[in-house]
């Protein structure tokens, strides 16, 4: 097993890298000038030069990849400019390695970025994941168990519409209407558990991750349906039956613990990709979490926090994939890794 | 009154391109310590019948129907919760395929001891125990080692043995064994065979046992029954189908089967044709059009009427399903000498 | 976004315990496929949905025709002087957006253009983007998928390899953050003429179709291993028939059942896609009115015009329920043991 | 006040219109009657309590040499960062636009052609820990601005003012900065601003009169500590010497930040004319959409009633402002102007020029984007608050377009019809409905639009020379109120036009006849010479068609019920004034 994990910690590693490698070409060989776009409406040709010099964006996309690596392995200093740092020495920031790299744009590393809109995204995406991994099993459990009746039918309708509407729709009806017209709860702004105790850090994520499990619920009651059904027909199923069980243990230990199988891998890879930002839900209810921070940079053209965002995120679904596998094991005596 | 009594048993599935009629009025007996063997190529019913004495059609879609009596008492017609609690105790089942029919995540000790707990109120511990030993008693070694492995790690012929250790752990009167052999090679399905018919003795279980394959139904079984098209098409004692077969299809299933030490002279000659199709079966007689005597028997009556399952010229011990007018003839003149009679008469 | 098309492998189901063992299907007579539209046809909600997504395909398809003849009117404006449908607030005088015989789904706060005629105009352009994006990614999956069940080896090896570097990219950020970019050198090699709709347009296409084939080249992969294992594959082989046509002719009419359940599952993701890719703003501007662009100005009239904000949002829900229920329809009738 | 073009060129596109837009000067009538209390600012306020400022898009920078917001600008001027001189608080234009002494014992004096400027800073102003703010801390300003590697999107006029030479290599200075100069720039830099004890000169290459309104209007020559600089890092650090200090050192882009009282600050070195600092706390609060604040400013309750805020009512919340909330609502005028203009490399003909501008429907315009509460009719490109304000007759009359009319103007041109002319504008949903309402009138007339909405790089685009735009939206607001800071930076084809870039000049407009005009105004020793000259000028602009006004955008705002003093007067660029707000306790 160990050895498992680190051979695939060490593709995961290489996959990370080819990654990287292609966001820079995709960020830097387009025919495009990301200097001129960065320094913006005023700019004489001398400044978008110097902005350039200053962004490091004269050097070759490679260099500026290896550059990168190197300051996720040893950590760098900024600014690029090695003139400016020795007469100014005031100015040098240090990025500890592992350094994402460093925003022109805010001022700081991106790992600075990174750990203040974490805890913002971690926070929604757990909150969300429970409420649809509970809410999508026990719905998905009730309608296979209940095929082909109202129930049935009711529970996969409800929640294909739910899918179907648009997130940041669904996210502002909950905002607009749940928060501010009929005021059922308090209009959200995230909150710390440090600031506002765990009940205040409820209360404010409860819209969004509802916003958001409504959406991944639909996927997960469809697929745990489908695979409580699925289970259902298997032989040992049949086995368990005619040794007598009752259906309470049929169900819930001989079925579900099938079907939990491959619900555990979207569910990793799901959780992951959430791990690294709710792009519209965090815009929609303004949580300055990864996915705003990512919005955010994109509108000012931060590229050093874009590409430190992809990156983080890779790793996400990378080791999330690694988890899953390994879980994998866990849950089915079958599966061998190594 | 037998011990086990069916009596026009059907199990119909309704489904969106009509009712499928998977067993359409089967009837049969059996005693304790005696073995029926049900005979058929896949499809023709038999898995399907058995499932239904167990009971495992209750809460589908299959609308069943008949006599099910089992000491008496009509297995259809008990509650739920009755059925349930005769399933695994007074009927056990053995499944083919092993491997598939036992839970890929549990223990192996953790499965048979589950069957014991439903029906016994006792420790986990004293469950286990139980499980050891019958493990013991259906001959896996080192039974308190290999107690705690999984279903993956045994072999085809130890989770055979471990399937029929959980069926038996509550020592059931009604057995039935599905296919017990099939996924096996031929010296385990032997020791297999050997261990259920040890065991049956030892339990003086009635034992119903599924094959396709009349060897297996002739080292085991007192009475055999043929199925197809989820109908008997000819039931009696062994020794007396297996020597003077009156249906056609009997005669397919007894041509078609390799024998290592067959007569190298002998003709393997497969039965024509697909199975009958449950949903549509054919007109007439089901096997009419695999059937290669049809054209003995006058008039068009394999293609319009269905024959009843009857007496057939040896005496009510020996139904048959067929309008042939004197199938022993043609079985001698013709089927025999295409199929060494060592088949039959060697084992 | 996803969602859909991972359910693909997962729902194929057998039926439930104590099934016949015989293949119902070998129904003589009658072809599989016309086995599979009887199915169909018999199932209510398969059929309503497919109606539904006939008459979308249809308005879709109408709609320029339409907006050329004068039917329907998504750009003159009544805003101005006497004729105005909207009051000092520059919203729709009268109830539920300013429905009236003329614009049955109300008026435009602000232009007072009509909404209807705006809706279906969208469905075109939407439904073409959704369209053009599925048949990229199926193509680019199926090829992929092809190529890698049936050479196996490091071809297939390297092909999982890119399979999982597209599938660890952040699919939204990239979408977003390459969109000026994009947009600009799709441009380059596009000239689209005046307007930039089709660089939009397209730059939207490239990015779902290249960030969306692996889940399909997985989906088409696990096929060809098995399709590969029968016989008339090994039978093209034996009499040397060459590869690119086993791969083409012989594989792929064993594929289209697949497929069809692919393209109606990706379909509604992809109409979900570019809605809220237009909420981020990538995507057609207008005005060229798409369904994602007409619901994001929309979003702001919750209080203010409600009807006007709720109109595109269900257009969008109708349409993505209708494909998912009309994917789920296509897969039970394909495959009868398939679970409802 | 350069917010504008600035905003719109950064935030997203789909909410700059929305949001960004100033204002200006001269009252309003529905202002006085809505706002008892802004009459008298300050008379019934009361010190204490805490003011809530909601504020949607982050601020980029708040660094006093990078700030070039109007609206931050403003907000920082009267709180945190004093000036030599600043702009009283005051609805009457004419005051509001007069400087009055900060940190500065008066209003500076000049030499006779306005080159030199001198001010001499008052005792006892100190910085927030106490120390005295020198001459030398004001010279450390100014420098910062050099650094244009370094100190990037403040206002850069001194660059091209201060007596320093050129590098004729960059065409820059041969200044670069405090952070790494060489020997010889900085002695140039020595050379053109000087310190004598508490007296600071600035030596100029060509006449400034305005100096006075420059230092009120923009920050970048506050005084900052050398000490406290750390360059680029210092971007969100505030060194206060103001009656606030911010809580913790640094603003939170994401975030805002809390200004609390500054114990170092003496009032006594301040006037109640420039800053009352009423409240105890300033909580700034960024980054709620513009419908959650005035979701919240309607309902008033909690926070929101002790909140202004500086984003317009959306015209899809018009009708909710109603009753109580009318009555906390004011509607004035920005100052800035949204106009359109030809390129003329591609619309070489005067008639189609001449044709464009009578087609051109600004109502509708004005109505898709909301109406007389998003917009007033505009008739100059100069905003009415601007000193020496005067319409252009080439922009008087109606406005709804008169299709029929360019029509005959195209026909008897003899061009080819329809006309194909490309639209191009930033995006935003309601830019989008009001290009549609310019397309509906041009389309009639004759014209062939195409509508080309543009995302987050729309300058970059219109300043392209190659662009093949034929009519570009564009907004501009005076960077103080003069028209030598909105006439000549966007028509004077010299400094804008180069082989890469038209600079501000969108449409490549050249024209000897205004360049000398300008010309004329910049070397006008004296005020009233200058806006002669800047009239005239502007008169050219409208005969050549060489913009055509839209709108002056409408300040429609909402503030807390328990606000007190709120008033928007110029010298905030007519957003909420911090100077004299309070709120109940």
């Amino acid at each position: 097993m160990f050895a498992y994990v680190v051979r695939r910690l060490f593709i995961g590693v290489i996959l990370l890298i080819v990654m990287s490698l292609v966001t820079f070409l995709l960020f830097f060989l387009m025919p495009q000038d990301p200097a001129r776009v960065a320094c913006g409406k005023n700019c004489s040709i001398a400044q978008i030069k110097q902005t350039e010099k200053a962004l490091g964006y004269d050097k070759p996309a490679l260099t500026q990849w290896t550059d990168f690596l190197q300051g996720v392995v040893v950590g760098r200093e900024y600014p690029e400019d090695k003139s400016l740092r020795e007469k100014a020495p005031e100015l040098i920031s240090d990025c500890a390695a592992p350094c994402l790299g460093y925003s022109r744009v805010n001022q700081v590393t991106v790992s600075e970025e990174i750990k203040e809109a974490f805890p913002v995204s971690a926070s929604l995406a757990v909150l969300a994941f429970i409420m649809w991994i509970v809410g999508g099993i026990l719905f998905g459990v009730i309608a296979a168990v209940t095929k082909g009746t109202v129930v049935d039918r009711g529970i996969v309708a409800i929640s294909l519409v739910f899918y179907a509407f648009p997130t940041f729709f669904i996210g502002l009806f909950l905002l607009k209407f749940i928060a501010i017209k009929w005021g059922w709860v308090d209009v959200p702004s995230y909150t710390t558990i440090a600031e506002g105790g765990v009940g205040g850090w409820l209360s404010n994520l409860f819209l969004p991750a509802l916003t958001l499990a409504l959406f991944f619920m639909a996927g997960y009651v469809r697929m745990t349906r489908a695979f409580v059904l699925e289970s259902m027909t298997e032989d040992y199923i049949r086995t368990a039956r005619a040794k007598g069980l009752k259906r309470g243990p049929v169900l819930f230990k001989h079925t579900m613990r099938a079907a939990l199988t491959p619900l555990v891998t979207m569910a990793g890879l799901d959780f992951a990709g959430l791990l690294g930002g709710a792009i519209i839900t965090e815009s929609v209810f303004n949580f300055n979490g990864l996915g705003k921070l990512a919005v955010d940079a994109n509108v000012s053209y931060d590229l050093p926090t874009l590409i430190g965002l992809v990156v983080l995120l890779g790793s996400f679904v990378i080791v999330a994939n690694i988890i899953v596998d390994v879980l994998y094991a866990v849950i089915d005596p079958r599966v061998r890794v190594g | 009154m037998s011990f086990l009594s069916v009596r026009d048993l059907r199990v119909h599935f309704p489904t969106i391109d009509g009712v499928v009629k998977a067993t359409d009025g089967l009837s049969f007996d059996l005693e304790r310590g005696k073995t029926l063997g049900i005979v058929g190529e896949s499809g023709s019913g038999k898995s399907v019948s058995t499932s239904a004495i167990l009971g495992l059609h209750r809460r589908t879609n299959a609308i069943v129907s008949g006599e099910i009596l089992l000491d008496g008492v009509d297995l259809l017609k008990v509650s739920d919760e009755d059925m349930r609690r005769r399933r695994g105790r007074e009927v056990a089942m053995i499944f083919q395929d092993p491997l598939s029919a036992m839970h890929p995540y549990y223990r192996v000790g953790n499965q048979i001891a589950e069957a014991y707990r439903v029906h016994h109120d006792v420790s986990k511990k004293a469950a286990r125990a139980r499980a050891i030993e019958m493990l013991d008693r259906v001959g896996i070694p080192q039974p308190d080692r290999r107690v705690d492995d999984y279903p993956h790690q045994f072999s085809g012929g130890m989770r055979q043995r471990a399937m029929i250790a959980m069926a038996l752990i509550n020592n059931p009167s009604l057995l039935i064994a599905d296919e017990p052999t099939t996924a096996l090679d031929v010296t385990v399905q032997a020791q297999i065979l050997d261990l259920l018919q040890d065991l049956q003795r030892d339990f003086d279980a009635a034992v119903m046992i599924i094959t396709h394959d009349l060897g297996v139904v002739a080292e085991m079984a007192h009475d055999v029954l043929v199925m197809y098209g989820g109908r008997a098409v000819e039931y009696g004692a062994t020794k007396e189908i297996l020597t003077h077969p009156e249906m056609p299809y009997t005669w397919g299933l007894l041509s078609s089967i390799p024998e290592v030490d067959a007569d190298p002279e002998a003709k393997l000659v497969p039965i024509p044709g697909n199975p009958p199709s449950l949903l549509n079966p054919p007109s007439g007689c089901h096997f009419h059009p695999r059937c290669t005597h049809r054209d003995k028997v006058p008039g068009d009556l394999c293609r319009t009427v269905s024959p009843e399952l009857t007496p057939g010229t040896r005496g009510e011990g020996h139904l048959k399903r067929c309008h042939l007018a004197n199938p022993d003839v043609v079985y001698e003149r013709e089927v025999l000498p295409e199929i060494a009679p060592d088949l039959v008469e060697g084992r | 976004m996803t969602v859909q098309a991972s359910n693909l492998e997962s729902e194929h189901l057998p039926d439930p315990a104590g099934a016949p063992e015989g293949e119902p299907s070998k129904i003589a007579g009658k072809s599989p496929t016309k086995l599979a539209m009887d199915r169909f046809r018999r199932d209510k909600l398969s059929m309503i949905s497919f109606t539904v997504v006939v008459v979308y395909l249809l308005v879709g398809i109408a709609a320029p025709f339409l907006v050329h003849f004068g039917v329907l009117d998504p750009t003159t404006l009544h805003n101005q002087g006497k004729d105005s449908l909207l009051d000092a607030n520059t919203l729709p005088k009268g109830a539920w957006g300013g429905i009236s015989w003329d614009h049955p789904l109300g008026v435009e706060p602000g232009t007072g253009r009509d909404v209807l005629s705006r809706v279906i105009f969208g469905i075109t352009f939407s439904l073409s983007i959704a369209l053009s994006a599925t048949i990229l990614a199926i193509t680019i999956g199926t090829v992929m998928g092809i190529i890698s069940g049936f050479s196996g080896g490091w071809v297939d090896a390297i092909i999982g390899r890119a399979i999982d570097l597209t599938l660890s990219f952040p699919q939204t950020l990239m979408l977003l953050a390459l969109s000026s970019m994009g947009v600009a050198t799709v441009a380059e090699f596009l000239p689209g003429g005046e307007s930039d709709d089709i660089p939009n347009g397209f730059y939207v296409v490239l990015v779902l179709g290249l960030f969306g084939w692996p889940g399909i080249a997985r989906i088409i992969r696990g096929q060809v291993l098995s399709v590969r294992e029968r016989e008339f594959v090994d039978a093209a082989v034996l009499i040397g028939a060459s590869r690119r046509r086993i791969y083409f002719k012989e594989i792929l009419p064993n594929l289209w059942a697949p497929l069809l359940v692919t393209f109606t599952l990706t379909m509604p993701a992809y109409i979900s896609a570019e809605a809220a890719l237009s909420f981020l703003g990538v995507g057609i501007n207008p005005p060229t009115p798409t369904l994602g662009n007409i619901l994001r100005s929309s979003i702001n009239y919750s209080i203010g015009d409600f009807m006007f904000f709720f109109t595109p949002a269900f257009l969008i829900m109708v349409i993505v329920v209708s494909f998912n229920l009309l994917g789920d329809g296509i897969r039970d009738a394909l495959d009868p043991k398939a679970a409802r | 006040m350069v917010k504008y073009r600035k905003r719109l060129f950064a935030a997203t596109a789909a909410i700059a219109l929305a949001t960004t837009l100033a204002a200006c000067g001269g009252g309003s009538d529905s202002d006085g009657s809505s706002n008892p209390g802004s009459s008298d600012p300050g008379a019934d306020s009361k010190a204490g309590g805490t003011l809530y400022y909601y504020i949607y898009a982050p601020y980029e920078h708040v660094d006093p040499q990078r700030t070039y917001v109007g609206v931050e600008l403003t907000n920082f001027r009267r709180t945190i960062y004093r000036s030599l001189v600043a702009f009283p608080i005051s609805e009457d234009p004419e005051v509001a636009n007069t400087p009055v002494p900060d940190l500065a014992t008066d209003t500076g004096t000049k030499n006779e052609d306005a080159t030199q400027w001198s001010f001499t800073i008052k005792d006892g102003v100190k910085w927030e820990d106490g120390q005295p703010i020198t001459c030398e801390d004001f010279k450390y300003g100014a420098s910062r601005v050099f650094a244009t590697d370094v100190i990037t999107g403040g206002p850069n006029y001194i660059l091209s003012y201060l007596d320093v030479p050129t590098d004729k290599s960059t065409g820059l200075p041969i200044y670069t900065g405090p952070y790494n100069s060489t020997p010889e720039g900085q002695a140039a830099f020595d050379k053109a601003i000087t310190c004598d004890g508490n007296t600071i000169t600035y030596k100029f290459n060509k006449p400034w009169p305005d100096f006075g309104l420059a230092v009120a209007s923009l920050s970048m020559m506050d005084p900052y500590r050398k000490d406290k600089d750390k360059g680029a890092k210092s971007n969100y650090q505030m060194f206060s010497n103001g009656p606030y200090r911010i809580e913790g050192s640094m603003w939170n882009k994401n975030k805002g930040a809390t200004f609390v009282r500054n114990e170092n600050y003496d009032a006594s070195t301040d006037s109640t004319d420039i800053r009352m600092a009423l409240p105890d706390k300033i909580e700034f609060n960024v980054g709620q959409t513009t419908e959650t604040i005035y979701d919240q400013l309607i309902q008033d309750s909690g926070d929101a009633q002790y909140a202004v805020t500086s984003q317009r009512v959306p015209p899809a919340y018009y009708s909710q402002i109603v009753g109580d909330a009318e009555a906390r609502s004011v509607l004035v005028p920005s100052p800035y102007v949204d106009y359109l203009v030809p390129n003329f490399r591609r619309l070489t003909e005067p008639a189609v020029r001449e044709a464009l501008k009578v087609a051109t429907n600004a109502e509708g315009w004005i109505t898709a984007g909301g109406g007389e509460k998003a917009y007033a009719p505009a008739e100059s490109i100069v905003n009415p608050a601007v000193i020496g304000y005067q319409d252009n007759p080439a922009f008087s009359g109606p406005q709804a377009g008169d299709p029929e009319a360019a029509k005959k103007l195209l026909e008897d041109a003899g061009v080819q019809m329809p006309y194909p002319i490309k639209f191009t504008y930033p995006q935003s949903d309601t830019a989008d409905k009001q290009a549609a309402a310019l397309k509906e009138t041009w389309d009639q007339a004759g014209f062939d639009v195409t509508l080309d909405p543009l995302g987050d790089t729309y300058y970059d685009v219109v300043q392209q020379p190659d662009k093949t735009s034929d009519v570009m939206w564009a907004g501009w607001g005076s960077d103080w109120p003069s028209a030598i800071t909105v006439t000549p930076p966007l028509f004077d084809s010299r400094p804008n036009l180069t082989a890469n870039s038209d600079g501000q000049d969108y449409g490549a407009y050249k024209s000897d006849e205004f360049n000398a005009l300008v010309d004329e105004a910049a070397n006008a020793a004296d005020v009233d010479a200058q806006t002669a000259a800047l009239q005239k000028a502007d008169e050219v602009l409208g005969k050549d068609v060489a913009y055509i006004p839209l709108e002056i955008a409408q300040f429609f705002f909402l503030h807390g019920s328990k606000v007190t003093g709120y008033v928007n007067t110029p010298a905030s660029s007519m957003y909420p004034d911090l100077g004299p707000i309070g709120v109940e306790q």
